[in-house]
């Protein structure tokens, strides 16, 4: 049976999501239409919580393998639905068929396929076409990268160096009278980048259970706590 | 480059596998020397009579043609497309050419349940189409399939079945 | 009936689109006379490199196959619509005979992943070939590869492309 583990492993170092499946059937002997498709998606959650980085691709894959799959099972399903619907029905058989059914097949003619043999001109037109593709599939690259650079700028550091830092940086505020701290106390320069730069370890510090947060109006101020026994670590 | 006129007449054939009009050949050959070209083609015909050889060339009323010899034919037959088409796909076949738009429950009435796994493979391999018929589906021969019997359009397949001696269908029908 | 080995050969090599190897030959033959076959074959292929013939007879890594030879390739191209390599294949193909030696993973950044299928393909056919640089393999065209383009040496390959205005692909190389 495959463990989260290996199905992130898979997910993330095959080539391609033929691969996966390929592989999830043949090597790990499971049936593809028994692919736990839960278990999938639990694999991506886990997968979610450990990236560091971020790769934009694999959970697109995780997301591309669940819907192949379903897809792949659903068809199954409204195969055997359309076997139901057209056993049912009832009408006698045309005689005509029954004796069709019963005589030598059709004989397909024989057919010759003569394949052309590839010529230079089409050789280099192939090459340029290559080339073409693959330009285009450059720029179409380096625009997607600058729109998520926009949206999403990379950060040069890892983020549990980040969390690490966000952390301490909560404890010092955190003192036997002081048992919480404002958000705002804790973003450097209020602007965007800055907010979910410290938005994001804030939310990880709040997963592993490190400290607590609240926020009493939309919008409004967000406090950070210090659970009860970490407030003095 | 001055091209063997026998040597381009052997190419064009061979590269066709339907018959080649004479004047497609005087053009490709950029001539009109009729008479020779007449020649060329007389003398290739009566070279590949001889034994040693396993193909012909026909004159046919739409051209000229290479064909491999009756005798061969038979031996010659697995090596050509769909051939490995087995014998209950090639009865389904038969079904939907003769009764199409036909449902797969008709077929499965007289083939039986092994008629999903066949009307599968047909249509994988384009042979057949489904089109929706209220609620079930319906098979018809496809373009692929006219191609393939030599018929000009997928709804004269029923034409494959006129010269077949169905003499007991024929009262019943 | 007494079949004419060299008739049967030649029927069988003319309806086959594909390379036929020389053990499904003996095999349509029912014969193990693996010396006269080959006799026929070789007999063959030396008649057919007469001037007078358009198509010749090849041996390649798959099997024995008819082709029109080189010279009238253009000629008859448009007679069929089939081609004997997907237009995956023959980028792949073009490259490897454009920037030879060059390694799968110069040629997976062009064409993308399925470049290892196209690959495996190629060295099926036997155009294309793996040579060993270091830690990488690199691959390069082939004596058939030649043999098809009608080019004296593999190494020629890269003369195919010489009209080829590709200066961007130049600087990268």
């Amino acid at each position: 049976m495959l463990t989260d583990n290996d199905m992130i492993t898979l997910v993330v170092n095959e080539p391609s999501w033929e691969d996966v499946i390929l592989k999830i059937v043949a090597e790990e002997g499971m049936d593809p239409w028994a692919v736990d498709l839960i278990k999938l998606a639990d694999a991506f959650n886990v997968y979610l919580q450990k990236i560091g980085e971020m790769d934009l691709r694999v959970p697109a894959r995780f997301i591309l393998i669940a819907a192949i799959l379903l897809r792949m099972k659903s068809d199954i399903f409204a195969a055997k639905k359309l076997r139901t619907v057209l056993s049912d029905s009832e009408k006698p058989p045309d005689p005509m068929l029954k004796i069709l059914a019963e005589v030598p097949p059709l004989q397909p003619p024989l057919k010759r396929i003569p394949l052309g043999s590839v010529t230079v001109d089409e050789l280099i037109s192939a090459l340029k076409k290559a080339f073409e593709v693959k330009e285009r599939r450059t720029i179409r690259k380096d625009r997607l990268r600058r729109a998520v650079a926009q949206v999403l700028p990379v950060d040069q550091e890892d983020i549990t160096d980040r969390i690490e830092k966000l952390y301490s940086q909560i404890n010092s505020y955190l003192t036997e009278l002081q048992c919480s701290v404002e958000f705002s106390k804790l973003v450097k320069t209020w602007e965007r980048r800055s907010i979910v730069r410290t938005l994001l370890p804030l939310l990880h510090l709040t997963q592993e259970g490190k400290v607590d947060y609240r926020q009493e109006q939309v919008w409004g101020e967000i406090i950070v706590e210090g659970k009860k026994n970490e407030s003095k670590a | 480059m001055v091209q063997n006129k026998k040597a381009v007449i052997e190419a064009v054939l061979f590269m066709s596998s339907e018959p080649v009009s004479f004047e497609k050949i005087l053009k490709l050959l950029h001539t009109q020397k009729v008479e020779e070209v007449a020649g060329i083609l007389k003398n290739m015909q009566e070279e590949l009579k001889k034994e040693e050889h396993g193909i012909h060339l026909i004159e046919t009323k739409e051209g000229w043609v290479l064909k491999v010899k009756a005798d061969y034919q038979n031996l010659v037959r697995p090596l050509t497309p769909y051939q490995d088409l087995s014998r209950g796909l090639l009865k389904v076949l038969a079904l939907v050419a003769y009764k199409q738009p036909i449902t797969q429950s008709e077929i499965v009435k007289v083939i039986g349940n092994r008629t999903y796994e066949y009307v599968k493979i047909l249509q994988e391999k384009g042979l057949i189409n489904t089109i929706k018929t209220g609620r079930t589906k319906a098979l018809v021969a496809t373009k692929e399939f006219a191609e393939y019997f030599g018929l000009e359009t997928p709804e004269d397949a029923k034409k494959l079945f006129e010269s077949l001696p169905l003499t007991k269908e024929k009262q019943e029908a």
